[in-house]
């Protein structure tokens, strides 16, 4: 058995949980190389999330991240909203309908989110972006499907090669987003979208019983 | 850092409320999602111009809302991006049926949510047509970066392309117009200190006494480099001189000169630097024919400025000459 | 503190002389002694408005030379009333010989200099009369004090005489429309930050994070009384409600608000205050009929801002929509 | 005999020195309860002094005083321009055409001076300006003069009085000029015309020979 539309709900409380809680932190790296808001736009887009949540409890795993996508999309605002709105969105359509999601399913769907980060944002692995969190947690998903793990084990896998790639932008110089004006000057600090998807990745597997107390 | 607001959350709410209040003859103001309109809006037959961006620039964009500028604005939290559900209302909000031209700074977060903006509108039957601004000399244009910023420049872009509109011209005829500005408007800025995002509450950065920072955005991030403290004549060639050399500007071209405060920046010093600007272009030979001297596009408190270069020819000129009615920018009228 | 500027001691002179560059069409720079006067004057006829003071306070009042509002300006060292040797030339080239209004700012020096100036331009001949500007209801106007300074209300003053003036009022009819504004005008500010002087180098004065100044001059000078920061509506009653006392205002009252940036704030959220603002006088039943909101009246980069009320009547409403084209003030031509 | 010329100029020449010495000084008296020019205003108008002897060297004391009288007015702006204006030019009036100056020529000169500071600001002594250096130098300069005094005696001992006039400002609350506006805030600081008034005495007193090291 798979994972269900609780799952999905939970995975969205953790996350807001966790940008409320990393608020400030993603401010801080947004500063270093942004403009400061990055932290402040995922806890407005997730408290978004939170109300529709309430408003309209949603029937499925795929309904829940596309209710997801419209408020981030709608509430974020700046580069990373339009980006996680396309990514949430993408994930949601691969779900389908579905009320269980196996560990086959949950892999199309990462895979899915990150495609569409990429088609939105044309960034490159190694670009210094989100996509250097998404591209090694779609990769380590798959190895861990290949391998016959199951939908825990993917999401774990994904969560913790998203923290590395988070960890890896720290020297890159950026060629994409507002950190790219910087130029040299970008290296030495992470890159604030990358820490976010982390989070995000990591409150997905906590959602899904793997147990993690940072994400807690 | 001190401001004069309720709540940072607010800020944004609360600073358009009043705007609309003070300028009820000109614009409304509608809340959830927000949007700013102007008066009277869709002018029959009118290609109307939406622009919008992060807020913290003011008067930029909705200052400039009005008779021969902007049909609306679309103001974001502060510093970010608007988001689609208020572009597409306030698009819908101004198609006369005779199109909309969103300009669009050249920002990753601007030219997603707008290009989303613009399908959706483009799906419910407007025409729309984007125009990119991307005038700043600081950053360079590759294919490793995000490309030029969009700075300045783009109050010039929503002047001209409005004087268009107003006078009717089409819809590929004035987002034409807007682009012809945009090949040749050059801009490059200069921060003496950095300013503070209200939810943030911190400086986005800190400069020593002694230091400048040269190549700045309008976002209050760090620029191009970091250099000891100048004079104002030599700080205006640094920032001057690129956008020339980008530009090409020759001698005997015709040019309008715009030096931008930053919003911390007494008017006096813009006009210190205002005057050797005007001395290196006549050293030049190029012709200063228009001048505007202001905070027109800012950076919340940060004190600094930019100055933008814009090739002029007649049919420039006479766009920019034409009569405007707006909050932040008049005559004629 | 950083400034846009060569040198201390020729800040007054370079910006003038942009100043004069950037509005060439509008203003011509005189230098030795130093004074702003409108192109084309003396207007045949017209009696003509001097006014000037200290530097610092851009765009008073060289920005506001021009159709409508001064024929010449009179800027001192930053700070410093401007000498009578600098007062007299300017009454001069103005002089039509229908006579000279000075609007002159309630400060010992400015009135010592302009009463100089006003006894030996009349000892050559022009007809002279001075108008003190006196809307500060932070000092308290006693025979213990130098009485109330003149400060944001000036710019209003400037605009409705200058209108006056324009329309072909006689010199004691001008002085007495302007005599009418100082009547009805009140103004009371607060400061977030103090400014540096650029030859002073230092800020005037120093506030801790919390701590605002209530009742600033715009001189840098301290207020009267220091209190922890607050929200921005609470501010605006702190500031407001002193100046709808003094001026009496009642229900069903008509007023034009004005909320003047001190240098250092950003518009928006001048527009904040302006909210409450406006929200207070419709509380009280006053009708807001006009509005101004910008950096007229500052004190180099402070920052924070200052309310003025003016209590209209269907002639100064009239004189204050008259047509105006000066470098900052600008509109129905 | 008494002064001349020479020392109407060498009083207006220490009187520069003195003034560019202390202007940071005078700055910083009027940052406290004023605007922070005086210490500006003052440099600056004491070098329009000496310009002007250098173009045209006066032949009597009073002509120097007239000299310096026009150069104060038309250079020093705000409250102290005008105010000093008039007491030199006062000073020089009362001293007329004569080439050398006694005693009591020079209380004469010390008396229209400060009646003109009043005249024209119409402070009275108390109310924390100037006056309150000068009236008691007048008086100081009377009660010499009584006595039998001469005119580097009667100097010294304005000098003496408007060095102790001064400091007994600082106590005091404003009621003319800028520092009224701040009511009593105003008190437990020096004003700073009484400061450069005090200064300007001294100047005079060593010019004509009374040694004092502080105005060297
Ligand atoms: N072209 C892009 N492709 C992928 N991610 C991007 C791109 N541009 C920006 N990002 C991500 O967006 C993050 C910034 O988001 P945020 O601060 O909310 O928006 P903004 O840059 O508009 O202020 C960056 O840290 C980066 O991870
Ligand atoms: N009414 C007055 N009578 C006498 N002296 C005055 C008066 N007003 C001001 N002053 C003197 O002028 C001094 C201030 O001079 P200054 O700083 O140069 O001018 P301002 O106050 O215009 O900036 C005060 O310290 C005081 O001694
Ligand atoms: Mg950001
Ligand atoms: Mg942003
Ligand atoms: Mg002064
Ligand atoms: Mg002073």
């Amino acid at each position: 058995m798979g994972l269900g539309v609780e799952w999905a709900v939970q995975w969205l409380t953790l996350s807001a949980r966790l940008m409320s809680e990393h608020r400030e932190e993603l401010i801080a790296l947004d500063r270093a190389i942004g403009d400061s808001d990055h932290g402040e736009n995922m806890d407005r887009g997730f408290q978004a999330v939170m109300e529709k949540l309430a408003q309209t409890p949603p029937e499925t795993p795929g309904a829940a991240l596309k209710l997801a996508a419209m408020a981030l999309m709608s509430k974020v605002g700046g580069a990373a909203g339009p980006l996680y709105g396309t990514a949430y969105l993408r994930a949601a359509t691969a779900l389908g309908e579905n009320a269980d999601v196996d560990a086959v399913a949950l892999a199309g769907a990462l895979t899915a989110a990150r495609d569409g980060i990429v088609a939105r944002g044309k960034a490159e692995l190694g670009d210094k972006t989100m996509v250097d969190a998404w591209s090694p947690a779609v990769e380590a998903a798959d190895e861990v499907l290949v391998a016959g793990g199951d939908a825990v084990a993917v999401l774990a896998a994904a969560a913790e090669a998203a923290e590395v790639g988070a960890v890896t932008t720290d020297p890159l110089v950026a060629r994409k987003g507002r950190a790219s004006y910087l130029g040299e000057r970008s290296a030495g600090h992470r890159d604030p979208g990358a820490a976010s998807s982390a989070l995000l990745l990591r409150a997905a597997a906590t959602a899904a019983g793997f147990p993690d107390g940072a994400a807690e | 850092m001190k401001k004069l607001i309720n709540d940072p959350r607010s800020v944004v709410d609360e600073s358009v409320e009043g705007f609309g209040m003070a300028h009820a003859d000109l614009v409304d103001v509608h809340t959830d999602p927000i949007f700013v309109v102007r008066k009277g809006a869709p002018v029959a037959g009118k290609v109307a111009l939406v622009s919008g961006g992060g807020s913290g620039h003011e008067p930029l964009h909705a200052g400039f809302v009005g008779h021969g500028m902007l049909d609306a604005a679309v103001p974001g939290a502060v510093f970010t991006s608007p988001t689609p559900d208020q572009i597409i209302p306030a698009t819908a909000a101004v198609d006369s049926g005779a199109g909309v031209i969103h300009i669009v700074k050249n920002y990753t977060g601007d030219v997603l949510n707008f290009e989303t903006a613009a399908e959706m509108a483009q799906a419910e039957g407007i025409s729309v047509r984007s125009v990119l601004v991307n005038d700043d000399v600081a950053v360079e244009d590759s294919l490793y970066t995000a490309g030029r910023r969009g700075v300045g420049g783009t109050v010039l872009v929503e002047k001209i392309a409005g004087a268009a509109a107003e006078r009717g011209d089409s819809l590929e005829a004035v987002a034409g117009v807007a682009e012809g500005v945009v090949r040749n408007v050059r801009t490059m800025g200069v921060a003496l200190s950095g300013c503070t995002v209200p939810h943030a509450g911190v400086p986005s950065f800190e400069l020593a006494d002694d230091e400048i920072e040269i190549g700045i955005g309008i976002h209050g991030e760090p620029g191009r480099h970091r250099i000891a403290m100048e004079g104002a004549d030599a700080i205006t060639s640094r920032l001057l001189d690129p956008v020339l050399e980008d530009l090409g500007i020759k001698a005997g071209e015709e040019v309008l000169l715009f030096v931008n405060g930053m919003g911390g920046t007494p008017l006096s010093e813009l006009y210190i630097v205002y005057r050797r600007a005007a001395q290196i272009l006549a050293e030049r030979g190029a012709k200063v024919e228009r001048s505007l001297v202001g905070n027109y596009v800012t950076s919340l408190e940060m004190q600094g400025c930019s100055i933008s270069v814009l090739r002029l020819d007649d049919e420039l000129t006479t766009l920019w000459d034409a009569p405007v009615h707006t909050p932040a920018l008049r005559w004629g009228m």
